[in-house]
C-alpha cells in the first residue's frame, strides 16, 4: 500500500486546492444556531459534494466507491481540518458504522441493497444503548419474539444519535432471554418506517437535541433484516463498532491541533481594552505550549494507530488510547479556552452542528466535550480496557 | 461539610435549604429558571439581612448573608441577589449616612426596590479596583460616563449605582436605568441562572443629592465593595460544588452497572473522595476569609483572593466530575446538572479570575523579606 | 476547654520566647548527615528540654505529665514550627502510639510502669506490618503460641520505623489461626531485649536506615504483656492507632507552612548569576500562589479536625482527608521545588532527620514525601476510606 | 510501545536489551551503580555509531543512537556516554575536517579515548545556546575563560571540549584536564548514576591547533550540539518512564493484598493505564524529533524542544507513581527504583526545564500571523 512521498504532495495540493474552492466560506456563522431542517440540508448537499470527487467514503472498498490508501486518506483528513471544511456528522453512522456492519457481516443482498443507498444519501442510527445497559451495553433489556419469519421487537433505546432524521436502524435485542447476556443477542437491521416506533428527541447539556429515545411497540422486524447468526449479535457489533476509529480520531485529532488550538491562539492574540493580549501573560503562553506539545503527540499517535491498523500489526487497546488521550485533551482544551477567555467566552450562545468538537464558542465546547469522554465507552472504562488489554492486569472479581 | 457559625447561622441554613428545596434545576428537570418569589425571600428577611433594624432590616453580618449564598448556590439560585443584596444593600450601607440612603435601605429590605452595582467585573487590579466611569463637572452640570460590562441584574433594576472616579476619587453615582445618555444591554450567557449587562453611560446628567462618597476612606470602601462581590461568588460556589457531590454521591449509588453500583468501583469511589477533600479545603477557605470581611480585618483581601481563586476553580472540576460520573444522563438537558457547570464556569471568571487573583497573591512574595 | 483568647496570645508569645531562647540555632546544619548516635542523643536531650517546659507530651492526661488544652497546643505547636524548633521524631512512637494504647486500653500497671519510663526517656516501635500485610494489615501471620502463663512468638515484622533504638514494642500477633483474620489477633507490649529479636535496619530510597526488619525466633511474652482481651487485639490497634493523628496533621501542616513554604519562597527569591530570581518568572508565581492556598486551607482544616476531635464532634473520616491532603501536597510541593530550583537541587546530599518532611533539600524531601503517600494507609487507601465512611458509598464485593 | 524505526532498530534494540539485562539497578538491588564496562560498549560498536567507517565507526545516526540512549534510560545505566558519545564524538563530527579530528574519532570509537563537552546546561535561551567560555587573543597567545556548571562526565574524560565564544562566533576548544588555569569540581547529585562537575578555566592558554571551527554555521552548529543534548536526555527519559511501567505491572500482577491481585483494583489499574496513555504520546514525541534531528530538519528545535519538556516531565510522574504502587516495597533502597526517579528528576532539569522550554515554544505564538 505504499504511495510515493510524490504523489502523497501532489494529492494533498489537489485536496487543499479544492477546498479552498468549495468550502462554503461562511458556514460557521450561517450554520450556528441554524434550524434543524436547514443542518440537515446543509448536510447532505456536502455529502454530495464530496461523494462527486471521492472523498465521502474513501474507506469503504473501491468496488463500493472508496478504495483509497491508508496515506492517503490520512493526507484527505489533514487537509479538510486544514481548510476546516465541514464535517459529515449526519451520515457518520451510515458511512462508518453501518457501512462496516453491512461489509464485515451483512450479506450480499443487505451490502448491494444499502450500500449505493447509503451514497445517495440513506441516514443510519444506532440503536444500541439503553436506559439501564449504558457502559454494561450487554445488559440490554429490548426484546425480540421471533414469530415465524419476523421478529416482534418491543422496547426503549437512548442516546440514539441522529434517530429522528434516520432512514434505517443498527439495533441490538435479546432474542433468547434465557441464554448469558452476551448470548442471547442478535443484531438488526431495522427500517425506521416500520409502525410501532416512536422517537422522541432529547435535549443534551447545551440544549441541543440530537440525542433521542426511542420506543419501540410490537415493531415487526423481518428475518432478513438479521446481521449474523440470530442470538450472535454481539459478536457482530464488537467487530464492527469500532472498525472506522481509527480514522476518526486521525480526523478529529487534526481538527483539534488545526482548528481548535489555532482558534485558541488567535483568541489569546486579540487586544483587550487596555491593548494587552492575553498571549503576554506567561502563565497562559505556558499552558498553550504544554497543550500545543500534547496535541502534537496525539495527532502523530492517530497517524500511527491507522498506519499500524492498515499493516496489521495494532498494538492492543491502541485505539481505546487514542479515544482517551482525544477525549480529555479535547475537554482540558476547551476548560482552559473558557477560562482564559473569561467572561467573553459565555457569551457565544450557538454553534454550528457540522463542525468538529471545536467551534469558538469555548463555554459550548467544552459542555461538548462530555460527549468525547461519556459515550462510546466512558473514560474510566477504556481505563479498564487499557489496564487490561494493553498491560495484561488482572480483571476484577465479578459482582456476586 | 459547611462550615460551622454556630447555631444561628445552622438555623438559618436549615431554614433557607427547606425553603429552597425544590428550586434547584436537579428537581425541576431543567425546564426553566425562573427566579426566585422576591415578595418571598423579602418576607424571609433575606432582603435585609445586612439592614440595621432602624431600617427594617436584620442588622446581621456577611457571615449571616454567606450562609445564604451557599444555600443558593445549592440550588443555583436564579435571583437578583448579587446585583441587589450582595452589592445593592452594601453599597448603600457603605455610604455616608443621609435620608435618602436610609430610604432606600428600608425600600430594599422590605423589597419594593431593586438596585444593581457597576463595578469592574472582569480583570481586578491588584488591591485597587479602577472605577469604570469618570464624573465631570460642567459649571454646575455634573456628567457621568464610562462603561462597565457584565454589570449583575441591572435588568429589572429600579436604581443602578455606578462606581466612578470624581477626580480620582471613587464615589458612587446613583442613576435611574431610563436617564438619557444611558444605555444597558443584556448580556446573554450560556448559564441562564445569571443576568448581566453591559452599562454605558455617556454624558449622563446626575442629581448632586444623587452623588455619594463612602465612610471613611474612599478606596477602603471601593474595595470592600469588590471583595463581597468576589466572596459572594466563592460561597456560590462552594454550595454548587456540595450540590454536585451530593447528587453524583446518590446517583453512582443507585444506578447499577455489571451488576454492581458504580459507587462500589474504585474510580468512580475515589473520584468522589476527591470532591469531598477538594470541598473540604474549600469550605475552609471560605470560612477564613468570610471571618476576616466580617471583622473588617486590614487585608482582608488576601484571605478573599485565596477563596476566590480555588474555590471557583474546584468548582468547575466538581460540577464536571459529577457530569461525568453521571454518564449520559448527566449530560440531558433535563437532568439540570448542566447548569450547574454552566455557573460555575461563569463563577470561576466573574470578579476577577484564577489566575488574576493568584497573581494579586503572590504580588506579596516580590519583597525580600517575610511575606 | 474555652481558653480566653488573651490567654492564648500570652501563651503564644511564651513559646515564642522560649523557642528563640532554646532552640539550637544551627541543629539542621549540625544534625544534616549526623551520624545515628549523634541524632539519638540529639533528640533525648531535645525531648528532656520539652519536657522540662511541660510541652514534650502536652496532649497526656495532667496527672500523666500532660494537660494542656487543644486550644494551647494548637498554639505550641503552631509556634514550635514557626521557631523552626527540632520535632521529637525519635520519642514519636512512644509518646503517641504507646501513651494512648496504654491509656485507651492499657492495665493500671502497664500504665504505672512505662508512662513514667516514657518521659524519662523509654523509647518505643511498631511491630504491626509484615511482608504480605502491608494495606491489608489484618492478614499478619506472625503467631503466638500460648504456653501456659507465656505466648512463644514467631515471625517477620517490617517497616518497624526505629527498632534499633526501642526498649520496647507495640506488637500484632496471630494467636488464634483458626478464627477470622481479624478475629484471631492478640495485641503485645514486647520487651526488645527479650531474646530471639533480631532487627536489622533497611535502607530508604533517601539511603537512610530509620526503617527495619524484626525478625523472631521463638520469643516469649508473659500473659502480662497482652493489651485488651486475648485474641482481641485487633479492636485495640483500631481504637488506638490513630488516635493522635488530628495533632500530628496539624503540627506537620504547620510546618510545612511555616517552614517548607516558606523556604521555597526564599529559594525562589534568590538571585541568579544574570540577577533575575526565580520568583520572577509569573509562572513559577502563580504556582507559588495556588501552594500557598493550599497550604492555608490545609491548616485552617487541621485546626479545625482537633477543635472536632475535642468538641465530640469529628466528621467522618476527616482524619484520612487531612493525611491525604498533607501526604499529597507536601509531594507536589517538594516536586514542584526540585522542578524549579533545578539542577542545585540536585546537589544537596544530607538532611537533618529531626525535622517536620521539608529540609529545604528538595529532591530528598522529595522523595522523602512518598514516606507519606505509602505507610499509614497508602492515598489509595484512603480515598477508599474516604468515599466509604465519608460519603458512605458501597464497598466493593469480596474477593471470592 | 518503543518507536518503530524498522528492523535495524529492532535488532539493535534486542541486543542492547539483552546485554544490559543485568545493569539495570532493579536487578542489582540497588547495590552498586558500577559503570557500563567501558570495553564492552566498544566491542559492540555502541561508542562509534555515528563515526565514519573510514574511522572505524558503524556510519549510522543518530535514530539508531537513540535506540541505544533509550535502552540505557531503561536500565539506568551509569556510563560516560552522554559526554563522550552523545556530545563528543557528535562535537568532532561537526567540526571542519582535520587530522586531530579524525584521530579523535577513530579513538572515541575504539574506546582508548573519552571526552566531555563544555554546554550551557541549566537555562538554554530561546533558540541558540550562549558559550559559556571566551576566547583572550593576546598576541599570539589563545587564552579561554568561563564557567560550566553541570557538565556530565568530565571526570575520567581525557579532553574536555569547551563551548566557547571568539569574538562572538561559537567554536570547540579542547584542553586538558590538567591544564594549568583550569579546575575541575565534582558536582555530587542526589542520581548516583550521573556524574557531573563544574568546569571553570581562568585564563587557560589554548593551542591553536586545538581551536575548532564548526562546519557551516557555527551557530547552527552550537545548536545542533544542545538539541543533541536535550534529545539524549528525553530518550533517556523515555527509556526509565517505560521500564518504570513495566516494572509496575509485574509488581501489581503478583502482589496480593485483600485476596486479590492489586493491579485489579482500578485504582491501581487506571494508574497503570495512565502510564501507558503517557508513554504513548512520550514516544510519539521523541520519534517525531529524532526523525527531525536525524535528518536535519531546519526547525527541529521545536520537536526537540517539544519532547524534551514533555517526556522529561511525564517520565518523573510515572517513576513517582512506580514508587506510589510499589508501596513499601517500592521506597526501599534495595529494590532500586529511587535510582530511577532521581534520574528522572534529573533529567527534567538538565538541558533547559520544562517551563523553559515552553517558553522557548510559545515565543512562536507572539506573531501575528499562523503558528
Amino acid at each position: 500500500m505504499a504511495v510515493p512521498d510524490r504523489d502523497l504532495a501532489e494529492f494533498r495540493s489537489t485536496v487543499g486546492d479544492w477546498c479552498r474552492a468549495n468550502v462554503p466560506k461562511d458556514w460557521r456563522r450561517a450554520q450556528a444556531g441554524a434550524p434543524e431542517e436547514q443542518f440537515v440540508a446543509f448536510q447532505k448537499a456536502w455529502f454530495q459534494e464530496l461523494r462527486q470527487v471521492g472523498w465521502a467514503v474513501p474507506h469503504w472498498p473501491a468496488e463500493w466507491g472508496g478504495g483509497m490508501s491508508v496515506a492517503e486518506q490520512i493526507v484527505l483528513y489533514q487537509e479538510l481540518a486544514a481548510n476546516d471544511a465541514p464535517r459529515l456528522v449526519l451520515a457518520f453512522v451510515a458511512i462508518h458504522h453501518a457501512a462496516s456492519t453491512l461489509l464485515v457481516a451483512g450479506t450480499d443482498e443487505q451490502r448491494r441493497c444499502h450500500l449505493p443507498a447509503i451514497l445517495d444519501g440513506e441516514l443510519w442510527v444506532q440503536g444500541f444503548s439503553e436506559p439501564d445497559a449504558g457502559s454494561d451495553l450487554a445488559s440490554l433489556r429490548t426484546t425480540g419474539r421471533r414469530e415465524g419469519d419476523v421478529f416482534v421487537v418491543n422496547g426503549q433505546k437512548l442516546w440514539s444519535s441522529g434517530a429522528a432524521h434516520a432512514d434505517w436502524c443498527l439495533l441490538l435485542v435479546r432474542t433468547d432471554p434465557g441464554a448469558p447476556k452476551r448470548e442471547g443477542i442478535s443484531y438488526f437491521l431495522m427500517d425506521m418506517r416500520t409502525p410501532g416506533i416512536d422517537v422522541r428527541p432529547i435535549r443534551n447539556a447545551n440544549g441541543e437535541s440530537h440525542f433521542c429515545e426511542m420506543f419501540l411497540d410490537d415493531v415487526v422486524i423481518p428475518v432478513s433484516g438479521l446481521v449474523g447468526p440470530e442470538h450472535g449479535g454481539w459478536r457482530v457489533a464488537q467487530e464492527t463498532l469500532s472498525a472506522e476509529r481509527g480514522m476518526t480520531m486521525l480526523e478529529l485529532s487534526e481538527r483539534l491541533g488545526r482548528a481548535g488550538f489555532t482558534w485558541l491562539l488567535e483568541a489569546c492574540r486579540v487586544r483587550g481594552p487596555s491593548g494587552d493580549r492575553l498571549l503576554d501573560d506567561p502563565v497562559v503562553a505556558d499552558r498553550l505550549a504544554a497543550f500545543e506539545i500534547e496535541v502534537a503527540g496525539l495527532r502523530s499517535l492517530c497517524r500511527r494507530v491507522v498506519e499500524r491498523h492498515e499493516a496489521g500489526a495494532s498494538a492492543p487497546a491502541e485505539a481505546s488510547i487514542a479515544k482517551l488521550l482525544y477525549s480529555e485533551l479535547l475537554q482540558r482544551v476547551m476548560d482552559f479556552a473558557t477560562e482564559v477567555v473569561g467572561l467573553e467566552a459565555h457569551t457565544q450562545l450557538t454553534k454550528p452542528l457540522s463542525s468538529g468538537w471545536e467551534s469558538g464558542a469555548w463555554m459550548l465546547d467544552y459542555i461538548g466535550s462530555y460527549e468525547w469522554t461519556i459515550p462510546g465507552g466512558t473514560s474510566e472504562i477504556q481505563r479498564t480496557i487499557i489496564g487490561e488489554r494493553g498491560l495484561g492486569l488482572p480483571r476484577e472479581p465479578a459482582a456476586r | 461539610m459547611d462550615s460551622d457559625f454556630g447555631a444561628v447561622h445552622d438555623e438559618l441554613r436549615g431554614v433557607a435549604r427547606m425553603m429552597l428545596a425544590n428550586h434547584s434545576p436537579l428537581t425541576t428537570a431543567g425546564r426553566s429558571f425562573k427566579p426566585l418569589d422576591w415578595q418571598l425571600l423579602a418576607s424571609s428577611g433575606w432582603l435585609g439581612l445586612e439592614v440595621p433594624a432602624a431600617q427594617g432590616g436584620a442588622g446581621a453580618g456577611f457571615a449571616e448573608l454567606a450562609v445564604l449564598l451557599t444555600e443558593f448556590g445549592r440550588v443555583a439560585a436564579a435571583a437578583p441577589y448579587l446585583g441587589s443584596v450582595v452589592l445593592g444593600t452594601a453599597a448603600l450601607s457603605l455610604l455616608e449616612a443621609n435620608t435618602g440612603r436610609d430610604h432606600r435601605l428600608q425600600e430594599l429590605a422590605a423589597g419594593t426596590r431593586r438596585v444593581a452595582v457597576a463595578l469592574p467585573t472582569d480583570r481586578p487590579e491588584v488591591g485597587q479596583p479602577t472605577a469604570p466611569f469618570r464624573i465631570r463637572r460642567a459649571g454646575s452640570v455634573l456628567e457621568v460616563s464610562g462603561r462597565a460590562g457584565f454589570v449583575p441584574d441591572v435588568v429589572g433594576a429600579d436604581e443602578i449605582l455606578l462606581l466612578a472616579a470624581d477626580d480620582h476619587r471613587p464615589v458612587l453615582v446613583a442613576v435611574a436605568p431610563s436617564a438619557p445618555g444611558l444605555q444597558i444591554d443584556a448580556q446573554p450567557v450560556v448559564d441562564e441562572t445569571r443576568h448581566l449587562a453591559a452599562v454605558i453611560a455617556d454624558g449622563v446628567e446626575i442629581d448632586p443629592d444623587s452623588l455619594w462618597s463612602f465612610t471613611g476612606s474612599p478606596e477602603a470602601g471601593a474595595a470592600r465593595l469588590a471583595e463581597r462581590a468576589m466572596l459572594a461568588v466563592a460561597c456560590d460556589s462552594l454550595g454548587l460544588a456540595t450540590m454536585m457531590m451530593e447528587a453524583t454521591v446518590a446517583y453512582v449509588t443507585d444506578r447499577y452497572q455489571f451488576g454492581r453500583p458504580i459507587g462500589s468501583y474504585q474510580a468512580v469511589k475515589h473520584a468522589c473522595a476527591d470532591m469531598l477533600v477538594g470541598i473540604s479545603i474549600c469550605s475552609e477557605l471560605v470560612g477564613t476569609a468570610v471571618e476576616a470581611l466580617s471583622s473588617d480585618e486590614p487585608g482582608s483581601w488576601v484571605p478573599v483572593s485565596m477563596a476566590k481563586a480555588h474555590v471557583s476553580s474546584v468548582a468547575v472540576e466538581i460540577a464536571g466530575k459529577a457530569i461525568q460520573l453521571h454518564g449520559g444522563v448527566g449530560y440531558t438537558w433535563e437532568r439540570g446538572l448542566h447548569a450547574y457547570l454552566k455557573r460555575a464556569a461563569l463563577n470561576r471568571s466573574l470578579f476577577g479570575s484564577p489566575i488574576a487573583h493568584r497573581r494579586r497573591l503572590a504580588a506579596r512574595y516580590a519583597g525580600e523579606g517575610n511575606s
